[in-house]
């Protein structure tokens, strides 16, 4: 049993985070939200250059360390409100790929995503935004030797600004109850592809992305035809303590902003962080805080030692969560009228801890995990 | 014991749902636009005014008033149904200030002259007012007020910043408090409350854009403004008095449980027919409703109240955070009906209820702030209402 | 709008509180707890005496007042934890009879509950305990021009100190899914009637109570065959507002204990009633105590006046229910440990309402019904 | 990063398992009796002090210390699955005062003569323990404490009275905190902590019944209790820093989620067996079941805090208030699961669980107040987790 992170975590968090408060400050944070892509290329290249690119993808590939080193950056990137397609192209697609892709497709993708060339995402959820397979009806036709890919997906992330979709698609006649699904990579620049941004509350770059007619091929299918779901719920793990660490990351930003805030400000002759309701609310801010991260940690760790984790992971995303709404609605009745207005930066926090909060299934349909596993 | 309204307060609620069926701009009704939401809509200001003089034309909004002042002399409980049926409507037109704070003031503390000058322009729905206690080092800290006014021969002059001033990018009037003496002790005693006229030169008025992006804050700053010494309401170095009266009022005024209570109707239906409803969200639905009930009986019995003569005091604490903290939880909730769909905004066409989701969760941040924050209320109620003993 | 008590219902509310206060001590309570019967015959004559027996009887029988007046000397009777056959009598029979029973049987019994003689109670429930109708299979077969009554009802209130049970069950070959109920009312001494004693948290009076081929006949029952529901479900509305009355009786004393012991209590150097978070707790169980009583007083009032207060009753049960836990609750958390103790009257107050919370349907079957009112 | 118990531990935990699937009586299994609600067994003292002797010779209570005293030197994971397995298989027999805090006070402050006295018996599970600090008007505050011993020449005496001692009317030996110096101030500066025998004349226990209507808190009145100055722990007037030590150890030695995820488990079972669960139950349960494991993992975060040699301190204030909230809020979610049949009490047959549902609620009122109130728990966590100020 061990709680603390080991020396090549330790190094780099510090890294990340040194790096981090140093070059996305609130000001590029503030510019990012408005930005179209929400990124730079220049802040990719510096990331490439780090090798933060490469985090949990394979050695053989241009990689280097592992899925807790990865949380441990993507909990940094949480406590500046990182924006980018840094989720999507680590989590999402890097992962994939490694996990079902072929020797041929890892060669093809994974040491450009680690040299910060190449990004992919992933395109599951349609219609009923529920992540459970059977809502899945883009369907795939073969054609001549081809596919004709038709669908419509919905709050894909990052789509913009990325080299790659990875569609979760029926093909030909595949049953909606019965058969399995096929996982399609697509280029962006294929025709019949046309991505829409969603306009989100938190302003995260999430889109529509349509598939009319889109040509593609058997090379392009990762995994087996009609085995991909299993590969997705793998990612849906990982995403989901993915989506957990930055939000543990985000929580203690913002605690660290209250506290502040709270022994600064004075009303009725006391600094406003001596009233025990004032502070009561802290406690429970930190109570929180800190069982989201364990929380988070120990699914984390269970997923990266190759165990299942489907247990861990619906507790760490209903527990923090839950726990985000909770730190966030105080951070905002500590820091009064200065912290609802548009130019603080609490806000921007507070936002999207609820985007993450809903992607890739919220508290009930987490809770529901639960309950289904006996 | 009575729970129903008379038949006159009944066919008054008929009239006014009829007279908003006609009046209330379609797109507010369709989009559902709420109270707290409505400045985001670029014709708000408009829309408020010309509702806010029909509803001024039709005498209602100062028919609870004295007849000696223009008013019918009704109970309290008509000016708690137009806002029922406001809310219900989705309908702008209702001064919080101008009809629910400073009409109450200056029917308890104003002058004759006072009230004859400025009760017609609320009545009427053509004077708009904004109200500044606020500074920025002290929210709820009212006896800490800072910005000072120094006396001249006919007047007073102020110098200093206000801010989180609702509406003064608009409002016609000001009801300004400040400080008038520096060495009084206790320091509250060192306030007064000053009607000011929002075109006095000096007067600068930027606005504070809030977390859901709309502009309905402002920062007022005051350079030399100077204010007749006829403009001092309830007495120099008073203004503490008059505003804690006014605190009471203000709680009493917005029907929150109201506007909750319609955002909850509405979150419903359309969980119904988009097929959202499983036994879980109707469970929550059901707590929410009998809550929203409990919120119009606490508020209600503050209107009782008055209707009989008695000044609510944490009574109306009670309400106003209850109300406030209710709306909080449904705005929160609502997040939860949609899914993922919940985040998107108005300017997608994908947004549920035409992106009111999203934001009413954002406006509601401020619901156990503002008028006073959910602690104060509960200091408030604790010590005034169970005489539990201050710290020391 | 009139959120006062007129001239009638103050003269019971002080005739009911002087009456209590003095006789009905905390020592008299715990005495009653621990008793088999939980009631004095000495007690009820002076009950019956000062007219209270009567309340919301029709005059012609020997009543007097109506069911606003009951409302107010049952919260009276909440704030001294009152134990006894008082609600059963007046809440559940009394009404029974009235609004179910023909002239004769008014006249057979309404006379004798008013003047403290004669005390009838209610079953309904059976092995599900859900107040829902489906679950009654109680059955009288009609034989020679009687009936032949078996059944087995669980949870009835009073049972062993009452001279009538009114008992729900289908006649004949009635169908558990189409038809409808019929109510008899039956004497506790005919052959086959047998009550045992339910031993509960709060040492309130409930009983199971086995009817073994009972012998009852048609001038027992009460209302038309197969027509009692409606009166069941009418009942129950009173019997919801009635226990959220007592409720409501019972949170105000207990903020009452609460509020002199937090005055009174020194912890560093300060009562403990002037630390924020024992403040705020207080405020908060005000704001719940006079939530509930509204919510309770509106739906009485619809009652009263004949309306239909199927929503409002809903409204109070679920409301009041969920309120009073959280009185109780702070109440003990201000209490401290010796509000813990069995010799402190407080934890009198938290079972009880507990036990009222779940009679005639708990939150969640409240909460059911308001959903199902659209 | 390491969430898995290494391969001796399990093994160690598998051991356990098996000793108490065959020592722990089949009744309290049966009918799955919690720790907090043992005391109601009539033969609960027995089977505690037999089940601690058998653990005792096992080596199990002590196994953990350093080797000089007895121990093993393992790690505190290896206490904590004790007891986690203890609560799983529903077992008395850990005596939570004398294992869980005087020992490691005597390892910490004692002598080496009270250690060579006082751990074996400990050790041995036959030496039960239970502590004296709170007084009738002093519970949180803990610096007010009244009760005093006078110096004599090679002893103190004390007189007073002491209540809510755990365990008082068996207990074999006593901590006792009390003022040795009236005019110490700060006043926290004059307490001593000693070791009282029991048996010592002068001592009356009396019950006090909880609310459950259970024995497990006593009054304990001291009239010229003579206790030898050998008996002092950590030097005379020092006892406030024991203490403060002790209390840190204290809200880490219960494992308060093993014995709620034990109960939710139970209850979870009950109601599957009897068709209960409904999609808005099963939502609750499935809450539950996520916040008990991280009552899990903030335990776990304070022992092995303890295994590298940290000392937690707002940690287990965090872990302590999180676990026993948690407990108190299923056991109230238990009175729901069951309906009108919750409140029945064991004497019933129809009793759900065996009456456990009536009785685990009744006793959770106290897990917000025992070993320090929530409130205490939260200041604690603020002052000293967060650096908050105090007032003035």
């Amino acid at each position: 049993m061990d709680f603390g992170l080991n020396e090549q975590q330790e190094m780099m968090q510090t890294l990340a985070r040194d790096f981090l408060t140093g070059e996305y400050t609130d000001t590029v944070l503030k510019a990012m939200v408005k930005d179209e892509q929400g990124y730079t290329p220049e802040l990719w290249q510096k990331l490439a250059k780090m090798n933060l690119t490469g985090l949990s993808i394979p050695e053989q590939y241009g990689g280097i360390g592992d899925f807790l080193d990865l949380i441990v950056v993507l909990g940094e990137m949480g406590r500046v409100c990182f924006l980018g397609p840094y989720f999507a192209a680590l989590v999402l697609g890097a992962s994939l790929v490694s996990e079902a892709g072929n020797e041929e497709q890892k060669r093809k993708y994974l040491p450009g995503i680690a040299e910060g060339k190449i990004k992919a995402t992933l395109a599951v959820v349609e219609s009923k935004a529920k992540y459970d397979i059977d809502e899945i009806e883009s369907r795939a036709i073969s054609q001549g030797g081809y596919y004709v890919l038709n669908g419509r997906k919905l709050f894909v992330l990052d789509a913009q600004s990325v080299d790659y979709i990875i569609c979760a698609a029926r093909v030909d006649d595949a049953d909606v109850e019965q058969d399995g699904i096929t996982l399609f990579i697509i280029d962006v620049n294929t025709p019949g592809v046309s991505i829409k941004a969603l306009p989100t509350v938190a302003g995260d770059k999430q889109s529509e992305v349509v598939f009319e007619n889109v040509k593609t091929s058997a090379k392009d299918i990762l995994g087996e035809e009609n085995e991909g779901w299993p590969y997705v719920e793998r990612v849906l793990h990982r995403a989901n303590i993915a989506r957990c660490a930055e939000m543990v990351g985000m929580a203690e930003q913002v605690l660290k902003l209250t506290l502040d805030y709270a022994k600064e400000r004075t009303a009725f002759g006391h600094p406003i962080g001596a009233f025990q309701s004032i502070q009561h609310r802290c406690a429970d801010m930190l109570v929180d805080i800190d069982g989201s991260k364990f929380a988070t940690y120990q699914a984390a760790w269970r997923l990266n030692q190759g165990l299942d984790a489907a247990r861990e992971t619906a507790i760490a995303k209903a527990f923090v969560s839950r726990a985000c709404r909770r730190v966030m609605a105080s951070a905002h009745q500590v820091h009064g009228a200065i912290g609802f207005t548009e130019d603080h930066i609490l806000h921007y926090y507070t936002k999207r801890a609820r985007a993450y909060e809903s992607s890739f299934g919220g508290i009930d349909y987490h809770l529901g995990k639960l309950a289904g596993l006996k | 014991m009575d729970f129903a309204f008379s038949p006159e307060e009944e066919a008054f609620r008929a009239q006014v749902a009829a007279f908003l069926e006609k009046e209330v701009p379609r797109e507010y009704r369709e989009k559902r636009i709420t109270f707290f939401d409505m400045s985001a809509q670029s014709d708000w200001i408009q829309v408020h005014r010309s509702m806010a003089e029909k509803m001024g034309e039709k005498g209602w909004l100062s028919m609870h008033w004295p007849e000696k002042y223009g008013g019918r002399g009704v109970s309290p409980f008509y000016r708690l149904i137009l806002r029922e049926e406001l809310a219900r409507y989705h309908s702008p037109g209702y001064d919080s200030i101008g009809c629910g704070i400073v009409a109450p003031a200056l029917l308890l503390k104003g002058s004759e002259v006072q009230k004859k000058r400025h009760l017609p322009g609320i009545a009427s729905g053509k004077s708009m007012w904004c109200e500044t206690l606020s500074e920025p080092n002290h929210g709820s800290d009212l006896a800490a007020i800072e910005v000072f006014a120094r006396e001249e021969a006919d007047c007073f002059v102020v110098n200093g910043q206000k801010i989180w001033t609702t509406n003064g990018h608009f409002a016609d009037w000001n009801a300004l408090i400040v400080r008038t003496d520096r060495e009084a002790s206790p320091n509250y005693r060192g306030l007064t409350f000053f009607l000011v006229d929002m075109k006095t030169p000096g007067i600068t008025v930027n606005p504070v854009i809030n977390m859901a992006g709309h502009h309905e804050f402002n920062e007022v700053f005051f350079e030399d403004v100077s204010i007749p010494k006829e403009n001092i309401v309830g007495g120099l170095n008073k203004g503490f008095y008059v505003v804690m009266s006014l605190l009471d009022y203000e709680r009493t005024t917005d029907t929150v449980y109201a506007i909750a209570a319609t955002y909850l109707r509405d979150l419903e239906e359309y969980a119904c027919d988009n097929d959202l409803l499983n036994p879980v969200l109707e469970n929550r639905f059901a707590q929410f409703k009998a809550e929203c009930e409990v919120a119009r009986l606490l508020h209600y019995r503050c209107a009782w109240m008055q209707s009989q003569g008695m000044v609510p005091n944490h009574e109306s604490a009670m309400s106003k955070m209850f109300s406030f903290e209710l709306h909080q939880r449904i705005s929160d909730f609502g997040m939860e009906v949609a899914g993922p769909y919940s985040q998107l905004t108005e300017e997608s066409a994908l947004a549920p209820m035409f992106g009111r989701i999203s934001s009413c969760y954002l406006r509601s941040f401020a619901y156990s702030l503002e008028q006073g924050t959910s602690e104060i209320d509960r200091d408030v109620i604790a010590q005034r209402g169970l005489g539990l003993p201050r710290l020391r």
